[in-house]
């Protein structure tokens, strides 16, 4: 299944990369949300698949079955995701603040710190 | 697994595929806001299904964990989107000229 | 003869919650749907841990089944709830076939209060 | 919550704590956890603390009647929700829908915070109804309801069968 | 003994970051324990210098599992720098922070934040493992984020929202790319990605993966054409912020480049060189055209950050001895120098009123020791001699020169003229200039202020006149740099 | 010898406290230290051939050492740059009489006479160019020392960016010049020649080198910067842009005859430049009316014919060189003090209010006198003697051209010569004389020791012959020179030519005086576009192409930047992927019902979130996308992946619900988001992009080296049956630490966002956002 997963992440990757080229900061941070998704899932594919047992040490076993899946990208998944997680909600705070601030989400009309006039 | 599990097992999981599916139908279809809550509400729904059944499938307890997890946490997502309703109709009430009631939130 | 049940309880939920859903795609406006999501579907998913329990029938499962089905009994009314109101609310047209509606000019978006029928109020203790 | 001799007769809690005692002892006498024996175990301990109802005090102990009617209430439930769920899944999955909704208020008895949520929770997962909204006032609920063809039986359904057992239960 | 020195990097700006969150409530508290934490950052980073110079590469595997199992921090010359300067930066920037921060900016966590930001460019000075190294990228880039807007003005929050965007980009691109190279080879330890890289079959994706990764680290050190978040936000923050992420951020991508394309993607010199040179090139000329056109004192400082990360670059690109002599070197110098210049611009703001070169002026008959103290970094930054910003110019045409690398030669001296120019430009219009509201009337700053600018002043002096013990240091971590071996070694030991 | 090159740095630190402690009696103090090191340079005249070297080591990583060697040609310019100095040390005393910044004066200039010095004794190339670039800089800040003037920063910033220019050419083309040499040591390299020369890197070394030393000395096109620099205070004028900086150039030209001369390139570059330079400047001067700017042109003129007589590397044009530059010196330093005696007893420097001044001025006039006399080339000053020698080697070069050109120029000089140095102080007297009255002693003392040197120096040429000219010719040469000076030899055909050039000059003079108004006016235009306007223009053009790059690269738009970003990215990567074996993986297994749905769920969901057009369902769909995503982990034998995804992507859905309560309605819908194509494509590339990555990643058979390490030591070490558990928090505890630091900060930092500072409101103070000063009100609030 790894292919049909490879393939979905790309579908991830496209609208996420089209939503991040929108004008509405929201917009381009919801892509922002779907491109975590993405690359988690790529690491997730990329250390390989398995159907058989999670990572989980049977009782009474030493070793993890030859079958169980490869316990290292799931860890760093899970590192990922909750990073992903904190770098998100701040900028939605920051969205929201900004909101309040320049009177706008969209990233066209901000122009205080670049303003139109100067180069 | 006999053949009875094995059976029962794979036509549950079609079962749930097709749920998935048409409550994912729902949610895209609306029209107005809450139709699409509750069809998130239920897809939701419908994944802690799988993950039940999962762990029903593979014997290992961590699926019924997440199971457990997702009807708790699921909640709050319902929640949110509930009261995110209750605003837009709030503010709608003070609107001159609201917009199309499929486009509430705009 | 656990077998059975398991099996049994594995079908029955799943068709429940396959129901759960086609009753949100088919039923025609968004309070019906909001029937079939939270009786279908909790029923469903409590059949499913029902059957974890059995299923896999040591005691720390089976008390974490239950613990799910909990969870669900408490949780699916109130979201219901929840999303009902936002319904009433937001005043989404309901199906025609709308026999009678008690709550109608009930809220007052304003001052954000539900009022009970004019007929009726409870006296204050 | 009434007990009537604190001094010589042990409360509910303290019948619950013995009952589940001897559930666990059933369970360690078998040597299995499984939910059957736990099951057996807990209805094995009832049936003892029952029979022996006059060492803890009057024949109706609040324990022995709170506990009936905790499963009564909730195989009534349990055959609710079951119910609800036969009839939405036959509206749905019949060539069409028929459905006759409507909303009604139905008045309250109960009073406090923690009645008035439980019925409405419970309202919801029963057949054919659902709560939507308490009035501010908390003396109504208004319930919607998929096939509406007499309103007063349902409000008589609701205040008799629910309202009722779940007052019993809780009071 | 060693080994905790390379810990401790991380571990005290990480206990200085819970340590002032815990006194958040007791203003003098809070600073004097975030300087003395910084201040024990510094004395960690001078042994850890020590060790390695003493004993050469530092090595530790954290809980002591083996590499390339767990984590391992290697500490070469270069991490150990590194690693030092920006205890330096931070130090400096952090005395600076005192004297400027009001009461609202302290509450909103500019200590701890300051200190998170420092255990992440710590972190990722000495580890020797690529998740790791984005981890500690995500720990200085939220960090950032968090001390960037501190003061909630309109021109911070429109500089937040394009520089948390970028960001963002970068980041999962980071992350992607580290996924696909796991993928590729199974290991995420450097060296042992050294070792096994060679073996990956699939060429064509081990580029690819490659060219990604470079290119988050490209936006990161923001190179040409991926530099539009710094010049659209680093000159909207406190001074204080604005200097130690002109000092640092930047070199943290310009680090990770090094440390990748020296150590890891050695297998396809060609075309990665030829790309590093081409990106060094435009990013010397757009980043110095961009700072002609700016009247801003931080907006022509950001431009020239740009600029400058393409010397650096520029160093890595050509890839012999002495141009990573040369990178290393201006590494050093421009952080230094640049959080500097930032420092100084919060001064003549003071004095002057405003960064607007505009609405500036006078400041060289009002405060003549300002404009000594602006004076050396400037004309550092310029490359003039004998300051160190001369040296590590001249070695890095040299190096050019050497390889017969015209054009990139010609590019790196138009640059150098053109920084003349912006820095003339200040020079002009801020201290010449008279006033043109008149006369100004505040000609002192705290010593607070003065004494951090002070010191980095000095220390580019020093640099200059003294070069030859710096220049000793780079050599030993540009020859480190040139022995992948010899750092897969010293990690892994005797693995196959 | 580092000891003389650092003692006017240490001067230089001490003289503004030395300033501030004794005021302007320091100044003499002051005049101590040129004075001091003019005396060593006498007492050391006598090693001048083959020269001394003194070297200490400075970055040996670099071959850069403080090497310094003194021969025939330092000893000159040490010579010239310490008198010269003592004098104008004395002469700034006076005329910067109660200046404010008196200290930072003399600091810059003692830095200045430092690097001049270390240019000229320098035997390293690292440490010549140090210096080199030491004299821009304290030119700049000498030349903008009356920073008030808008004219003089524009003048300053000139001269840097020239001579800059200039000093990075000079840099490129010293360290080819020290490859093709083989050493970093001027002495070592002058015995390089045979090879050098032979040296592919010959050419583009000397090129740039010679662009170093002639926008240092002025050269045309270069030389634009020169005239503006006269809005340093005179002093400065008299040093730097006469006597000593701007003679750095033909120094280091001089210095490398011996290497990089005799060939046709130099011959050529330095004969034209420099002829084109001489005649320039002399036609120049004559249109000018400012009595500096008339000086500041002859020295162009002057520097020209320096760089012309070094052309032909020749033992008479050599000597000339050297003559030429030892009275150019001298006339050139007197006539400018002069000047400055006018300008400031006067009150103008403008020539055509000034007349009658020799009543009121008698010591100037005299001072000028005898300077003109040199700067004309007549008899009674050294003049007549490099004259001589200029005739001789116009006749070694043989080519008529540059001897017409020569001649012409000479004839302008004599001219201008008049002009300046004798006109102002006859005739009626002017309004400006009315005023004037004599100079004080310090700003007398420079112009009458100046030109009495030349006086004596005429009459008595041997003197300078031996003991200065002849050594300096030797160094430049590489071999001994000599030769024998006498005031008269003959009435050849070069006497008569130098008689017919007076002549000529004075009848320019007369011409002058009746028509250079008229000269002037016409030649405005022409004036207009010189390269001074050139300079203007490239600055501009600069500009213009600064800020249009800027516009379009810098364009404050954040969906260009993501855009730019993202294709840049998917560019690099394609061109990168070509260069290998890209073997894809293909399906193996035919997967699951529940697989697929969830896949086809999540990919829909993700399509739905991108086509939403109100909110809800965008972010609805997102949630989906979570759902699918951890129903995949799920799938995948990822429990605590699942739950974690799961748990975030509900919260982050209820963080999105609960921000876009707080924004006002807007269309979450792609309105305005365009160009539509374009940002279809990109997002295409990239999805498509990460597919192939993925799949080529896929391809490549899995090392299972840490993942079975992990499974076999999770429980005996790690002591935890949940693998992933252990990773996380035992092996790879590392990674935790910073994950929890990075989420406790993004609370922090979203803390932050929501603190408004208690500040003005925002507006009304531009770019900086209305960030007030922060040390105005920042504190005590
Ligand atoms: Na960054
Ligand atoms: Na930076």
């Amino acid at each position: 299944m790894e292919p049909a997963l490879a393939i979905l992440v790309g579908i991830l990757v496209a609208v996420a990369v089209w939503l991040m080229l929108s004008r509405n900061f929201v917009r381009l941070l919801l892509g922002f949300a779907m491109l975590g998704n993405g690359v988690n899932l790529s690491i997730f594919v990329a250390g390989r698949l398995s159907r058989e047992a999670p990572p989980l040490v049977v009782e009474g076993e030493v070793v993890l079955g030859a079958a169980a899946a490869n316990a290292l990208p799931q860890a760093l998944v899970l590192t990922a995701i909750v990073i992903g997680f904190g770098l998100l909600s701040f900028a939605l705070v920051l969205a929201w603040k900004a909101h309040e601030r320049l009177g706008t989400v969209r990233t066209d009309e901000m122009r205080v710190a670049e303003p139109e006039r100067t180069p | 697994m006999t053949a009875l599990i094995d059976i029962a097992m794979t036509a549950s999981w079609v079962m749930l595929s097709a749920a998935f599916l048409i409550g994912f139908a729902r949610l895209v279809r609306g029209p107005h806001l809450p139709d699409r809550i509750v069809a998130l509400d239920m897809l939701a729904l419908i994944g802690i299904c799988a993950a039940a059944l999962h762990a029903l499938e593979t014997g290992a307890t961590a699926y019924l964990d997440l199971a457990l997890v997702m009807a708790l946490v699921s909640f709050l997502s319902t929640v949110a989107f509930a009261r995110y309703v209750e605003w837009v109709a709030f503010r709608r009430a003070d609107q001159a000229n609201p917009p199309p009631l499929d486009h509430a939130d705009d | 003869m656990i077998e059975l049940l398991v099996a049994a309880l594995m079908l029955g939920g799943s068709a429940f919650a396959l129901v759960a859903a086609i009753g949100v795609w088919r039923l025609p406006d968004a309070m019906m749907r909001m029937h079939a999501s939270s009786k279908a579907g909790t029923l469903g998913g409590s059949m499913l841990f029902l059957a974890v329990a059995f299923g896999l029938g040591d005691f720390g499962t089976a008390v974490r089944a239950v613990a799910g089905i909990a969870f669900l009994l408490l949780t699916a009314p109130v979201a219901s709830h929840l999303i009902g109101r936002a319904t009433y609310l937001l005043d989404v047209p309901l199906h025609p076939a709308q026999t009678r509606d008690d709550l109608a000019g009930r809220y007052d978006l304003k001052s954000r209060t539900c009022r009970p029928p004019d007929t009726r109020g409870r006296e204050k203790p | 919550m009434t007990n009537r001799s604190p001094a010589k007769e042990p409360g509910a809690p303290a019948l619950l704590v013995l009952n589940l005692m001897l559930m666990l002892g059933w369970c360690g006498a078998f040597g299995t956890f499984s939910p059957w024996a736990l099951a057996t175990g807990f209805a094995a301990g009832f049936a003892a603390l029952w029979l022996t109802r006059h060492l803890w005090g009057t024949l109706e102990g609040s324990y022995f009647r709170r506990t009936i009617a905790g499963f009564s209430f909730s195989l009534f439930y349990a055959k609710a929700l079951v119910v609800s769920a036969w009839q939405v899944a036959r509206q749905v999955l019949s060539p069409t829908i028929t459905a006759r909704p409507g909303v009604i208020a139905v008045p309250l008895t109960a009073t406090r915070d923690v009645e008035i949520a439980t019925l409405a929770n419970l309202v919801t997962l029963t057949p054919g109804t659902m709560s939507i909204d308490v009035s501010d006032d908390r003396s109504t609920l208004y319930v919607h309801v998929m096939l509406l063809d007499d309103p007063d039986a349902v409000i008589a359904d609701i205040r008799d069968n629910f309202e009722a057992r779940l007052l019993e239960v809780l009071r | 003994m060693n080994g905790w020195f390379a810990a401790l990097a991380i571990l005290i700006p990480l206990a200085a970051s819970a340590v002032t969150l815990l006194a958040h409530a007791r203003p003098k508290a809070q600073t004097a324990l975030s300087l003395g934490f910084a201040a024990l950052l510094l004395a960690d980073a001078v042994l850890l210098m020590g060790a390695v110079w003493r004993d050469g590469m530092v090595v530790v595997q954290a809980s002591a599992w083996d590499a390339p199992f767990g984590i391992t921090l290697a500490v070469d010359t270069l991490g150990a720098v590194m690693t030092l300067i920006a205890a330096i930066t931070g130090l400096a920037c952090l005395v600076y922070a005192t004297a400027e921060i009001a009461e609202e900016h302290r509450r909103a966590f500019f200590h701890p934040l300051s200190h998170v930001l420092l255990a992440g460019v710590c972190g990722s000075f000495v580890t020797g493992d690529l998740f790791n190294l984005y981890v500690w990228f995500e720990v200085l880039l939220i960090a950032s984020f968090g001390l960037l807007v501190i003061g909630g003005t309109k021109a911070q929050t429109d500089g937040a929202v394009k520089y948390v965007a970028l960001n963002l980009v970068a980041t999962s691109l980071f992350l992607f790319s580290v996924g696909l190279i796991y993928g590729l080879t199974g290991t995420l330890n450097m060296a042992d990605l050294a070792r096994v890289v060679p073996r990956v079959e699939n060429t064509g994706v081990l580029n690819a993966a490659a060219m990604m990764l470079m290119a988050a680290f490209g936006m990161k050190a923001a190179v040409f054409p991926l530099f539009f978040w710094l010049p659209a936000a680093y000159h909207t923050p406190l001074v204080s912020v604005s200097a130690v992420f002109a000092g640092l951020l930047t070199k943290v991508g310009v680090y990770a480049l090094m440390r990748v394309v020296t150590l890891i993607f050695t297998h396809d010199p060609a075309w990665i060189h030829g790309v590093l040179l081409w990106t060094a090139g435009l990013t010397m000329v757009t980043g110095v055209l961009g700072a002609a056109a700016q009247n801003e004192w931080r907006r022509i400082l950001s431009f020239h950050i740009v600029s400058q990360i393409g010397y650096m670059i520029m160093g890595l690109a050509i890839g012999t001895k002495l141009a990573l002599v040369g990178a290393v070197f201006y590494l050093v110098h421009h952080i230094v120098v640049k959080a500097n210049l930032f420092l100084i611009a919060g001064v003549a703001q003071r004095l002057a009123g405003s960064m607007e070169l505009k609405r500036s002026g006078g400041l060289y008959a009002a405060a003549p020791w300002l404009a000594m103290l602006f004076f050396i970094p400037a004309f550092s930054l310029a490359g003039f001699p004998p300051l160190s910003g001369f040296w590590a110019k001249f070695i890095l045409i040299k190096a050019a020169l050497d390889e017969r690398g015209w054009w990139i030669a010609a590019a790196a001296l138009v640059t150098g003229l053109l920084t003349i120019y912006s820095m003339t430009k200040i020079w002009g219009e801020a201290f010449w200039k008279p006033h043109p509201d008149g006369a100004i009337t505040v000609t002192t700053a705290p010593r607070a202020m003065t004494v951090p600018i002070a010191v980095l002043a000095a220390c580019t002096i020093v640099i200059g006149l003294f070069a030859q013990p710096f220049l000793a240091v780079a050599e030993r971590a540009a020859a480190e740099l040139g022995d992948p071996a010899a750092y897969a070694a010293a990690v892994l030991g005797a693995l196959p | 010898m580092l000891t003389v090159v650092l003692t006017p740095f240490a001067a230089a630190l001490a003289a503004p406290f030395l300033v501030a402690r004794l005021g302007e009696r320091a100044v003499f103090l002051f005049a101590l230290v040129p004075a001091g090191l003019f005396l060593w340079a006498l007492a050391n005249l006598g090693e001048a051939f083959p020269g001394r070297i003194e070297a200490t080591p400075w970055v040996p990583g670099l071959s850069a050492s403080l090497s310094f060697a003194l021969d025939g040609l330092s000893a000159l310019f040490t010579l010239l740059i310490t008198g010269i100095g003592t004098l104008v040390v004395l002469y700034a005393g006076g005329y910067l009489h109660g200046h404010p910044q008196l200290g930072r004066f003399f600091a810059i200039l003692f830095a200045f006479m430092g690097a001049m010095l270390g240019v000229v004794l320098s035997d390293n190339i690292l440490a010549l160019f140090v210096f080199w670039e030491l004299t821009s800089l304290t030119s700049y800040l000498l030349v903008g020392f009356e920073s008030g003037k808008a004219a003089a920063r524009r003048a300053a910033l000139q001269a840097l960016l020239i001579t800059g220019t200039g000093g990075l050419c000079l840099l490129a083309g010293l360290i080819l010049l020290a490859e093709a040499g083989g050493s970093w040591e001027l002495s070592d390299i002058a015995l390089a020649q045979s090879w050098l020369q032979d040296s592919p890197l010959y050419t583009p070394a000397l090129i740039l080198i010679l662009l170093g030393c002639f926008t240092k000395s002025a050269q045309f096109p270069f030389h634009s910067w020169l005239p503006g620099a006269m809005a340093a205070p005179t002093p400065v004028s008299a040093y730097l842009h006469s006597a000593t900086m701007v003679k750095a150039g033909v120094y280091l030209l001089a210095r490398l005859e011996p290497a990089l001369g005799g060939s046709e390139l130099w011959l050529y570059s330095l004969g034209i430049i420099g002829a084109i330079t001489m005649l320039l400047g002399a036609v120049f001067a004559l249109l000018e009316t400012d009595l500096k700017l008339v000086l500041a042109w002859t020295t162009v003129s002057a520097l020209g014919t320096l760089v012309f007589l070094l052309a032909p590397s020749q033992e008479p044009s050599v000597t000339a060189a050297m003559a030429f530059l030892l009275v150019h010196a001298l006339y050139k330093g007197a006539l400018f003090m002069v000047a400055g005696n006018i300008d400031h007893e006067a009150g103008t420097r403008d020539l055509t209010k000034l007349s009658g001044l020799m009543r009121a001025m008698p010591v100037t006039f005299a001072a000028a006198a005898l300077a003109s006399v040199s700067m004309a080339g007549l008899p009674a000053g050294l003049g007549w003697v490099a004259k001589e020698m200029i005739g001789t080697a116009k006749v070694a070069d043989n080519i008529g051209l540059t001897l017409t050109a020569a001649t012409v120029a000479n004839a302008m000089l004599f001219a201008v010569a008049a002009i300046a140095g004798i006109s102002p102080y006859f005739g009626a007297k002017s309004d400006a004389a009315a005023k004037a009255h004599e100079a004080p002693w310090t700003m007398l003392a420079g112009p009458v020791v100046l030109g009495g040197l030349g006086l004596i120096f005429g009459m008595v040429p041997q003197l300078a012959a031996d003991r200065l000219i002849a050594p300096a010719a030797s160094a430049v040469l590489g071999t001994k020179a000599t030769l024998e000076i006498t005031l008269f030899k003959a009435f050849d055909w070069k006497f008569m030519l130098t008689l017919a050039t007076f002549a000529a000059g004075a009848m320019l003079f007369i011409a002058w005086r009746r028509y250079g108004a008229a000269w002037r006016e016409r030649a405005d235009p022409i004036l207009a576009r010189g390269p001074d306007r050139g300079y203007d223009h490239v600055l501009a053009g600069l500009a213009a192409l600064a800020g249009w790059q800027t516009r379009i690269i810098q364009s404050g738009r954040l969906h260009r930047y993501v855009a730019a970003s993202f294709v840049v990215i998917a560019v690099m990567v394609i061109a990168s992927a070509f260069r290998g074996r890209f073997a894809l993986a293909g399906l193996t297994d035919t997967g699951r019902v529940i697989e697929w749905a969830v896949i086809a769920l999540t990919a829909a969901a993700a399509i739905v979130t991108a086509a939403a057009t109100t909110r809800l369902l965008a972010v609805t769909a997102l949630g989906m996308v979570g759902l699918g995503v951890a129903m995949l982990f799920m799938l995948f034998s990822a429990p605590d992946l699942a739950i974690t995804q799961f748990m975030v992507e509900t919260l982050v859905v209820v963080i999105l619900a609960l921000i876009l309560i707080r924004l006002p309605g807007f269309r979450l819908s792609a309105d305005g988001d365009g160009p539509r194509w374009l940002n279809l494509g990109i997002a295409g590339v990239m999805g498509t992009l990460v597919s192939l990555l993925l799949l080529g990643v896929l391809a490549e058979p899995f090392d299972m080296r840490l993942a079975e390490w992990f499974a076999a030591q999770s429980v005996p070490e790690g002591l935890g049956r949940n693998v992933v558990n252990v990773i996380l928090v035992d092996f790879r505890a590392l990674d935790t630490l910073g994950e929890i630091t990075v989420v406790a900060a993004a609370a922090m930092g979203a803390l932050a966002v929501m603190m408004r500072a208690a500040r003005k409101p925002d507006g009304g103070r531009g770019p900086d956002g209305g960030r007030a000063p922060d040390g105005g009100e920042g504190k005590g609030r």
